[in-house]
């Protein structure tokens, strides 16, 4: 299990032969994990493999059904609802772990706040707040509700949370999925002093470039079993997505399918404002992928929740088909074809307490009234398709969708907004949070779609996806349309240089 | 003797008075009960008339050969007492009287007197304070509280008493103590203040002390509680009478009623109680230490 | 990792079992329980007569609560409907009394429509308030409980709204006294409209709608519902439940006044909750509902018919057997 | 990340000083028109006297509302209050005429400490039972709210209980009719334990967790926040709030009754929601709670002081108020 040739180091955490089960569904198999000290360690597997699960179990926010745990080589039991911050094992969740009602301050020390004499130092800890922000290059305001931040910024509370503890073990579940590239170089960079200094990090994540780039072993789980362990310098990208998904992978984007230049033109949105957002004009052809790159916070989402009406937009007019969309309105986006999913999947996506088929049918279920009445025949059919084409995997039908692990209730997601059967499709962050092997999926479903003549926006923050996926990009910064990339010009050097300011177009 | 049951149904003890009928209910219970040793008399209370409706029901489910009553809203519970009269119960009401009270509906009624409770405390007034400026405190509105409004208005018809002002108390000490502050902030001289209630009138007379106001003269309650009786009885200033309202008269209505169906004592028709004007005289007579009320 | 096959499915079944049914089934369990207390302390009790008089009385505030049901699992809340009750029996008895309509029986159709849509526009007014004017629901429907109660003081001038005309008394009250198969016609009303509720909760789409209102409003927003109709129309079912409440009400005491269903909005939250509908949103049990209202109405009731407890008391027992009925309720489906 | 620095945090800090200020500002605004319409009603309105008398006998419900804001924060109900009031005073008269102590003083010493120890235990079994239990808290209190009245009524036979010893009662008085430097005490009362319970809710470590459970107890619970003992505490807080209110009420009257305090938990919880706090709990506005207490004693002695409103009318019009103060509120606050 430790590797050959290291000098033996006593591993600070490390479990030995856990399983887990919840309730009669086995999630973990005897599986062997240890963290050395000073070192960053990577977690992959596919979606549903059990990675959430097993960081919970070595931080104390589940108990293993079997197996033990080592602390610095000796047994414990680890105190529940993270205590085990008290030992120096710190969770970033993957799911935010973040009251609304708080601010950011107030988020950071929940459950440990300073006191002089009894009474909150409210004075020092902003002041920490802010430091630990700054170090993180985050211009986060320490004084802003958790409710009022983008989903990016929660995301960096969290870091700031945990890398604000005096921790021995990180674990960070999937910490860079809402990231941008260079809030993650600066996470990163942080984490690498911290390593310096001795802290041990595990690293869950689907973005198999950082693996190579950050950690320094890797382990793969499958279907809840240990399939390897080894240094990441042994390793490529390739051989890791092949030891996740256990068969071999074709390459990861479809061939670009590209419009004619003629066809129709399905969407037109001009002269588009919103109280962030100014002045966004874009068209949208039949057929077409179209990509929105740009920063976390560059208003990309804002302006989609506005095109769709989801949002008040404070000028502007989109036409779909050539008819005017009233403004506000998203259900009657919803009945002229165009669907807008959203990137906040647990808050504003899917019903955590219900089940699957719930979920699936929420948005379209007047496809399955029968004389006025629903037809659960119907909506289970639609389900089983659901699960096939997207390949949904669950390991209990019955299972609340809360408890799915991530990547499966992203393609939930997906496979509830496609059940409306829209002819032009907004996606926001699409692939976040899921496995190579599901993503490569998702890009050929995406392309299939534009195939069959339907238009698709694809908003993201992961540069290749754009890249991979869409005929042309629009890049945006702080509020503004910047640049629209056709062709040769698609490429990171280019999307990067609008999105910083380098660059801009004088006609978007 | 013979097995007998009678069925008791009156209001739950939600304010003053109404504990006063509960107490005497059951103090008459147990007289009757070790009085005629065959007789079991089972005394159920209820907040309201569609609760009243349902203990009717059950009580007749028990199997009862009289009942007798004490509406918490008359009418609501006509149907009810019919329903129970129909299977050939003797039915006693008490107090609180439907607006068709005939020998259809019940065969004894004992009446109090609200009409009458109002309109002693109106004659009151107007004989020891003709030129009186009035301020009233009603209780809750419902019936009841109407017809003492009526029977005090018809006392002062074509005198110099001037109602200023009515507002509901909810025959509630708190809400009475309320409303007293605001009258004294709105009227500068209030002579005299009817509240028709005894609990009432000790939230009226604080808010008065509060105020240190001198201007009102006395204050004029109802129904006759211990305490208020005592005021009279020790000749208290501010409470020179009270009008009585006596909570005993369900005892009355079941010592009838037991008459009635043991003695085959030809008891049917009215009778009505008097709404006695205590004081310092009388008030001796009225005085119950051991009761709630 | 070498589990063996086959006691899994097993398991399974188990566990799925107690996690759906038992929830489902506590209320029904309670009341079964209620029901043994009850036949020990007074053998009378578990007669028909009894047992049918009880489901009967129970009629108001079960039908009330079906229609609390609706509201409180779209996340919302309505105080007002005991002053609703009052404020429609005033209006639909009014009505009556004034003879607009010479006809018994087209008087009473017209009555009976009338209350309806009284009903359903106070229910309306109810939603409006709320979603339209984004004021908390409970705030809300405490306000137009004031109104609604104060409107029924002033119509009735503080005293007793009756029936005036025998015609039309002896020809409505059937109504509630009748019965249709030897069913008495509340029953029957109660399990129809349950029944319409359960329809429309479980098998329309605005059933769904509901509970995704309920339990997530940008879930609900995001996936295209129309939140804010979801939930007026809530109300308005609410408003509606309580006409039908009222059409049963008149014709049992032929009058109302300004004290008619006081705190009635109380225990029809109650029976809601011991029926198994969570307080803050998302499914909702139409049938634990009624359930609900039954415990309740029998809790009233085998306190009445035992005859050693003081009257002074009943509301501490009745307090402590609802809490009671919960931890029975709660222990049961814990152990899932 | 290359964002320039100026212009963003100016927008930011425009957009906070909205959002928070308005919406603590808010009840005030409310206030502040009320007592304008209250001094164009009746000039004798704006006179000291007056608001002293308003301000002095909302204590009760200030003080209870004080508390109740710590339960709502927390994600809580608590329906008993009112019975509570009832059942501690009832006690506590008890014990002085039971004239266990002979010393006034010590007697009157030893009363204060059993009202407040009652208080807590009675604030201590609702908390137990909400999350011992795992009882939705409406109806764990909605049962204990029975369970207190009943007990009182029974105390007090259904009657009054009042305090007997004229000594006791002059040296009581003052507690509730005396004043220091021209403040009445119940004034002074409200400040103090405002204050003390603004200073708990938002300087110490226990009003940042009540906070956080009641925003999130998922997110509390896995930040290692003892959760039920937060709920608990809060449900204390509020027993111990209802003890000092009884402390008030007691001098008052010196008597109770089964019928005291009734409905006083709607009116405390109203006072909470008009204050600005949410029902759906993590975040509590203590000084707009008071603001709120002071504002619905307000509404019904603007009522009283008017001379054009039909006593029948009061109630609807009260509820209108209430709605149309939330509406102001609202408009406010909205804008940002
Ligand atoms: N509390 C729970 N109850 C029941 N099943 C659960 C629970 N938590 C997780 N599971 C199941 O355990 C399996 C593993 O989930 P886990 O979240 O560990 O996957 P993951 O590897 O983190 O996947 P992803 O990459 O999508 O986040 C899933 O099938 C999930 O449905
Ligand atoms: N400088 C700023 N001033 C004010 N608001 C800002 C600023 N920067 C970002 N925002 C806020 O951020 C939001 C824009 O985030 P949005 O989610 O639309 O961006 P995005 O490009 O989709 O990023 P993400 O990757 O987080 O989805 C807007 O609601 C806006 O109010
Ligand atoms: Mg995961
Ligand atoms: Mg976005």
């Amino acid at each position: 299990m430790t590797l050959g040739g290291d000098a033996p180091r006593t591993a600070v955490l490390a479990a030995e032969r856990i399983s887990k089960s919840f309730g009669e569904v086995q999630v973990l198999f005897s599986v062997d994990f240890d963290v050395l000290p000073g070192e960053v360690h990577a977690l992959v597997g596919e979606n549903g493999a059990g990675k959430s699960t097993l960081v919970k179990i070595l931080s104390g926010f589940e108990n293993p059904t079997s197996g033990r745990l080592l602390l610095d080589g000796q047994p414990v039991t680890l105190p529940a609802n993270g205590a085990a911050e008290a030992l120096g094992i710190v969770l970033i969740h993957q799911e935010f772990n973040l009251a609304e009602n708080l601010t950011v301050t107030e988020s950071l020390y929940l459950g440990r706040e300073v006191t002089r004499f009894g009474v909150l130092d409210r004075r020092f800890m902003r002041a920490e707040t802010r430091r630990v922000l700054d170090q993180l290059g985050s211009h986060i305001d320490e004084d802003a509700l958790i409710s009022s931040l983008a989903v990016a910024d929660k995301q960096m509370v969290e870091i700031a949370k945990a890398i604000s503890r005096d921790a021995r073990v990180v674990f960070m579940d999937e910490p860079t999925a809402v990231l941008s590239r260079e809030e993650t170089d600066i996470l990163f960079d942080q984490v690498r002093k911290l390593r310096d200094a001795g802290t041990s990090f595990v690293f869950v994540s689907h973005k198999l470039d950082e693996v190579m780039e950050l950690t320094d072993r890797v382990t793969v789980l499958r279907d809840g079993q240990w399939i390897k362990t080894a240094p990441t310098s042994l390793l490529d990208g390739e051989a890791i997505a092949q030891l996740m998904v256990g068969r071999e992978l074709s390459s990861l984007y479809p061939t670009k399918h590209e419009p004619n230049v003629d066809e129709e033109v399905v969407m037109s949105v001009a002269g588009l404002s919103t109280g962030y957002v100014r002045d966004a004009s874009f068209e949208l052809r039949k057929g077409e992928v179209l990509g929105f790159s740009g920063l976390i916070g560059s208003g990309r989402s804002e302006l989609m929740e506005a095109v769709a009406g989801l949002r008040p937009r404070l000028a502007g007019e989109v036409r779909v088909k050539g008819q005017v969309l009233p403004p506000g309105d998203f259900r009657e986006a919803n009945r002229r074809g165009l669907a807008y999913m959203t990137k906040d999947r647990k808050g504003k996506g899917l019903l955590l307490g219900e089940g699957m088929t719930a979920n699936l049918t929420l948005q379209s279920i007047e496809r399955h009234v029968r004389h006025g009445y629903l037809d659960p025949a119907s909506e289970a059919n639609a389900m089983a398709r659901a699960k096939r084409r997207f390949d949904i995997r669950v390991r209990d039908e019955k299972v609340r969708v809360g408890r799915m692990s991530g990547g499966n209730q992203q393609k939930l997601l997906l496979a509830k907004i496609m059940e409306t059967e829209p002819e032009i499709i907004i996606i926001d962050e699409p692939t976040r949070g899921i496995d190579v092997g599901t993503k490569q999926q998702i890009y050929h479903f995406i392309a299939a779609l534009a195939r069959e003549g339907r238009s698709i926006i694809v908003v993201s923050s992961e540069m290749p996806e754009v890249i991979g996926l869409c005929t042309r990009v629009a890049v945006m910064r702080e509020g503004r349309m910047v640049g629209m990339l056709e062709g040769e010009e698609i490429s990171e050097q280019m999307i990067m240089r609008y999105a910083a300011g380098l660059r801009r177009q004088a006609s978007a | 003797q013979e097995e007998k049951t009678i069925g008791v149904s009156i209001p739950a003890a939600d304010h003053g008075w109404t504990a006063g009928v509960v107490y005497h209910a059951n103090r008459v219970a147990e007289l009757l009960m070790k009085e005629h040793p065959g007789l079991k008399v089972v005394v159920k209370t209820s907040p309201d008339p569609a609760t009243q409706a349902n203990a009717l029901q059950d009580l007749e489910v028990q199997g009862i050969d009289a009942l007798v009553i004490l509406p918490t809203d008359p009418d609501p519970l006509v149907n009810a007492i019919k329903e129970v009269k129909g299977k050939g119960t003797f039915v006693s009401i008490v107090d609180r009287a439907p607006s068709v009270n005939d020998s259809t509906v019940r065969d004894l009624y004992v009446a109090g007197n609200n009409p009458a409770l109002g309109e002693v405390a109106g004659q009151y007034i107007k004989e020891n304070t003709p030129d009186a400026e009035v301020v009233v405190i009603r209780g809750l509105p419902i019936p009841i509280d109407q017809q003492r409004q009526d029977g005090f208005d018809k006392a002062i018809a074509g005198s110099n008493v001037k109602v200023l002002d009515r507002q509901f108390g909810n025959w509630n000490r708190d809400d009475a103590f309320k409303v007293m502050q605001d009258y004294l902030t709105k009227y500068q001289k209030i002579d005299v203040v009817w509240c028709q209630d005894d609990d009432m009138a000790v939230g009226v007379l604080q808010a008065i002390e509060q105020a240190k106001r001198t201007d009102i003269k006395y204050v004029v309650g109802g129904a006759g509680s211990k305490d208020m009786i005592k005021k009279v009885m020790d000749g208290d200033k501010m409470i020179p009478v009270d009008v009585l309202y006596p909570p005993s008269m369900v005892g009355t209505a079941m010592e009838l009623t037991a008459a009635a169906i043991y003695d085959q004592v030809p008891v049917h028709g009215t009778y009505t109680l008097d709404a006695t004007l205590v004081t310092k005289d009388n008030a001796q007579n009225y005085y119950f230490p051991d009761s709630p009320f | 990792m070498s589990v063996n096959g086959s006691p899994e499915p097993q398991v399974q079944r188990h566990r799925l079992w107690r996690d759906v049914d038992l929830r489902a089934v506590a209320p029904f369990a309670a009341l079964a329980l209620l029901l043994v207390i009850g036949a020990l302390v007074n053998p009378n009790f578990i007669g028909l007569t009894n047992l049918a008089n009880v489901a009967t009385r129970s009629a108001f505030i079960a039908i009330i609560a079906v229609g609390a049901t609706f509201v409180i699992s779209s996340g919302d809340l309505d105080l007002s409907v005991g002053s609703m009750v009052a404020f429609v029996a005033s209006l639909m008895i009014l009505f009556m009394n004034s003879g607009a309509i010479a006809d018994p029986s087209l008087m009473l159709t017209a009555a009976v429509v009338l209350a309806v849509v009284i009903g359903g526009a106070c229910g309306l007014a109810n939603g409006l308030i709320t979603t339209v004017g984004r004021i908390e629901p409970f705030i809300a429907t405490l306000g137009t409980m004031g109104i609604y109660r104060g409107l029924t003081t002033w119509l009735s001038q503080g005293g007793a709204i009756t029936l005036s005309s025998p015609d039309l008394q002896t020809l409505y009250r059937p109504a509630y006294f009748g019965s249709v198969l030897g069913l008495p016609v509340p029953i029957l009303v109660i399990l129809i409209v349950t029944a319409i509720a359960a329809f429309i909760l479980y098998r329309t789409r605005y059933g769904r709608h509901v509970v995704a209102v309920g339990s997530n409003r940008d879930v609900a927003r995001y996936s295209g519902i129309a939140v804010d109709r979801v939930r007026t129309i809530a109300f308005v079912i609410q408003g509606l439940c309580v006409a039908i409440a009222v059409l049963l009400y008149v014709p049992r005491l032929g009058s109302t006044s300004a004290t008619t269903g006081i705190l009635w909005e109380l225990q029809a939250i109650t029976a809601v909750v011991v029926g198994g509908t969570a307080l803050k949103g998302g499914a909702g049990r139409v049938w634990g509902t009624i359930c609900g209202a039954f415990i309740l109405e029998l809790v009233g009731n085998i306190m009445l018919l035992s005859n050693f407890i003081s009257e002074y008391l009943i509301g501490a027992i009745q307090g402590s057997i609802i809490i009671i009925a919960m931890l029975v309720q709660r222990s049961l489906t814990r152990r899932s």
